[in-house]
């Protein structure tokens, strides 16, 4: 099982509010892939990736990462499942808490239970690939948006996870910050996730994309093919924007 | 610490009220001067803040929790008259809206926790920051201070309005001892979780703690 | 609130009056009596009030208790629980606005019910902002168990704090762009129908009738 | 000179710490022309936008606003100037502040001095222009991302103001509710200043764009002109989303 980064079988949830968010949803990914998670406002997305280290309790169907159960009552599973799962989220401030760069990064290998110069190297490591490594006694608020999406990124490398979710990464960056990140997204050798109404964005770095509509997967293809189908976009609220040809 | 209805009786509970009336205006009066037109909107952000911090759980062990009250807290970053209309706004969402604090006992927690530990907060921050040496690190441990001191002086005014009208027929002295040694306890734990937060915030945005910024910087004047 | 507790007709009148009042604005009695929860810690003090007290003592199982003592915590008690349960029948019979505006007719500073306005604004962004931040913790492997995690909180509650504060410059900033002098809109008077008016003083003239009947027969 | 809505001359602008932002912009836009401001991170262009309607003084050169002088100093032209120049900040949640769409959408108009009918049919032709008049009396909070920065549209357009500028309007946008917005712009009889990294957004929005790095204009041409000019937009961080062709 162990080539599968990623199993989630029939998954259902309803909020206690009593609304509904997925409705069976099913989605594998293989060690090494990068998948695009397509799918328009409200179609749970988020709930989707809520469930991949057990913020929300899996109330029907189950979620296996790396072969393991995703089980919120095992605190102790959880915990490693948490250090398996690297995610990114879409706002950098909400990740991005400690005085300095540095300090952010070593958070999460820290709570796993590293010290001293292993620590320092897992930080140093994952500044290094996102080309941070010159900010690290830097507070991160005192960077430009651009750099603590990628400080974000380094947050969750240092902890080696198994597979990385990134929520909408491209959004509100400039161009160049765009493309610097997408280029770091491709040197990583890791199982990507990758949730976004950046369309042109996940063509240009997953091969595979999946859209979720209406709490389930509606279409799990080629990113191309699903591109170039217009209708099925439609139908779900996505569109390429103007001028944008495969 | 929020009094309910009942515990104090109406003349106590009024006349108190009308002290909170005269403290808010002050607070109103100075804050406008201070802030201008930004007062709404900043103040409005720090109710907001105190309001979702005491939501903030600090688990203290086996189970239990404790969180931030929050007074001192306000005070040392944006100044006494806006900390106090700003624990006030929230003391009064809290009475009208999510029923905590009884209304009638409304100008009583307002007097203790927005005026007392406010004022109680503000002079003690001031004097340990004039004993301590000036610099930054003196800033969090001065802030401690004030908590640390605010929390038992507001429950000691609490136990002071119970002596005066209190329903109840514990003696006075009894309940004061009980609130003052329990609040102790409490203002150790706010004085640390106050330290902790300034701490974290003057070391990005010194700019930002009301008790530093007070402090003259020269800037450097350069010829073109 | 100016009855005496050895006045149980009254009271028991009062608890009538405001069921009644719960059931006629269809609220559920378990939310009800989940949010009175928040009296708990001084229904324990009332609990204490028996074992200080002056003049007459009677023994249960042992343990003297003074009679007054009984009398001013079993006071507090219902007391305090009418205070709550009025508190949650206009809470979650008015909404936020509607107590504005109320406040703004009983001469409550303007400033003050702006600065109230805003916090209502603001505060399901900010509680948004600090949940995202618990679950970005909490992806990272973090747990707060414990008096050792408070740096950690602590750092959490500097990081909200600055945005808050960040949050109300830009606030000021959008305002000052759209002509703001210090003056916000009149919240406008939602004229009150005489039906709305009758229905909102029953309440508070039936109890005084209640008070002063059961008093007159007690 | 009523036919330009905007000139700025020369100006130049440093912060209290000592930082210069502008070096001497130099800037005409017509009347109902639609412009894109372009510009790597750092550039000055919120800087810039705060000088138009005097939220930061003018500290060298000058700012036009159809004719009239922006002068932090005179308070009553500086009102007026305010409410001639509708800026649309990145945050709608930053705009949004009164308890109700209505209420927000009021804010500006009611600054002006309308009240009454006159205030309700202000409030009423924002929001039809922008579809969102069904949501009057809704708090913001219980609006999608894109409803509300059309609702924060809407806030400014009540004032009726001379010129719109908007900051990023396209960032956190869905596919679809970016061309919803699109389509609102183009609707609009209007001249309109927008600051965006989103470049096929501005080449489908705007005929000219400008591009501002190191706080002076570097280009000033055809939108078309400057996409396809992929060296001018390398030097100043700027370039097309991949897949994307003119």
């Amino acid at each position: 099982m162990a080539d599968k980064s990623l199993e989630v079988k029939e998954l259902a949830f309803a909020y206690p509010d009593g609304h509904q968010a997925l409705y069976g949803v099913n989605l594998e990914l293989s060690r090494g892939e990068r998948v695009a998670l397509l799918g328009p406002n409200g179609a749970g997305k988020t709930t989707l990736v809520m469930h991949l280290n057990g913020i929300l309790p899996t109330m029907q169907g189950s979620v296996k990462v790396a072969g393991q159960l995703v089980d919120a009552k095992d605190k102790v599973g959880l915990l490693k499942i948490r250090h398996k799962v690297g995610i990114v989220f879409q706002d950098p401030d909400d990740q991005l808490f400690m005085p300095t760069v540095g300090e952010d990064v070593a958070f999460g290998p820290y709570n796993a239970g590293l010290r001293g110069a292993e620590l320092e190297t897992a930080v140093r490591e994952a500044l290094q690939l996102v080309g941070m490594y010159e900010f690290i006694d830097r507070p991160p608020h005192h960077l430009s948006f651009g750099q603590r999406r990628r400080v974000a990124v380094a947050t969750v490398l240092a902890m080696k996870p198994e597979i990385l979710v990134m929520d909408e990464p491209s959004s509100n960056l400039d161009p160049a910050s765009r493309r610097e990140l997408a280029e770091i997204v491709r040197s990583l050798d890791i199982t990507l996730l990758m949730v976004t109404h950046d369309l042109p964005f996940a063509y240009e770095l997953c091969e595979r994309s999946v859209i979720l509509s209406g709490g389930v997967i509606v279409a799990d293809e080629n990113t191309a093919d699903i591109l170039r189908n217009s209708s099925l976009l439609a139908k779900h609220r996505l569109e390429l924007p103007k001028g944008f040809a495969l | 610490m929020h009094i309910p209805d009942g515990f104090i009786d109406l003349p106590t509970s009024a006349s108190v009220g009308l002290l909170a009336i005269s403290g808010t205006a002050v607070a109103l009066k100075k804050a406008r001067t201070e802030l201008d037109d930004r007062t709404a909107p900043m103040a409005g952000l720090t109710a907001v803040f105190i309001f979702a911090v005491q939501m903030l759980n600090f688990p203290v062990a086996a189970g239990t929790s404790g969180h931030l009250l929050g007074g001192a807290l306000a005070t040392v970053l944006v100044g006494p008259w806006a900390a106090s209309l700003a624990v006030t706004v929230v003391l009064g969402v809290q009475a009208l809206l999510f029923a905590d604090g009884g209304l009638t006992a409304l100008g009583l927690n307002i007097f203790n926790l927005s005026i007392v530990a406010v004022l109680v907060s503000h002079i003690c921050f001031k004097l340990a920051k004039r004993v301590l040496p000036k610099i930054r690190s003196s800033i969090p441990l001065a802030a401690a201070f004030a908590a640390f001191i605010s929390v038992p002086v507001s429950a000691a005014s609490f136990a002071l309005q119970y002596a005066i009208g209190g329903t109840g027929t514990a003696p006075a002295g009894t309940v004061f001892a009980a609130m003052f040694s329990t609040h102790v306890l409490i203002g150790i734990g706010e004085a640390l979780i106050t330290m902790l937060t300034i701490s974290a915030i003057i070391s990005t945005r010194a700019d930002l703690v009301y008790g530093w910024k007070n402090n003259k910087v020269t800037l450097e004047v350069k010829k073109a | 609130m100016a009855t005496p507790i050895s006045n149980w007709l009254a009271y028991l009148g009062f608890f009538a009056l405001i069921l009644t009042a719960i059931k006629l604005a269809q609220l559920l009695f378990k939310t009800v009596a989940l949010r009175s929860l928040i009296e708990i810690p001084f229904v324990l003090f009332a609990f204490l009030m028996p074992f200080f007290g002056t003049g007459e003592t009677i023994e249960v199982l042992g343990i003297t208790l003074y009679e007054n003592g009984i009398l001013a915590g079993l006071g507090i008690i219902a007391k305090g629980t009418l205070g709550i349960l009025t508190a949650i029948l206009l809470s979650s019979t008015t909404t936020a606005r509607e107590i504005l505006r109320g406040l703004e007719r009983l001469k409550v500073p303007t400033l003050i019910i702006q600065i109230a306005t805003f916090m209502l604004r603001y505060t399901n962004v900010v509680n948004d902002e600090m949940e995202r931040m618990r679950i970005a913790r909490a992806s990272r492997g973090f747990e707060a168990t414990g008096v050792k995690h408070w740096k950690i909180l602590g750092q959490s509650a500097g990081a909200l704090f600055i945005r808050s504060y960040e949050r109300g410059e830009r606030v000021h900033l959008s305002m000052v762009s759209r002509g703001y002098q210090g003056l916000m809109p009149q919240i406008e008077a939602q004229s009150t129908t005489r039906q709305d008016l009758l229905l909102g003083f029953s309440l508070p003239v039936l109890a005084t009738f209640l008070s002063i009947t059961t008093r007159m027969i007690g």
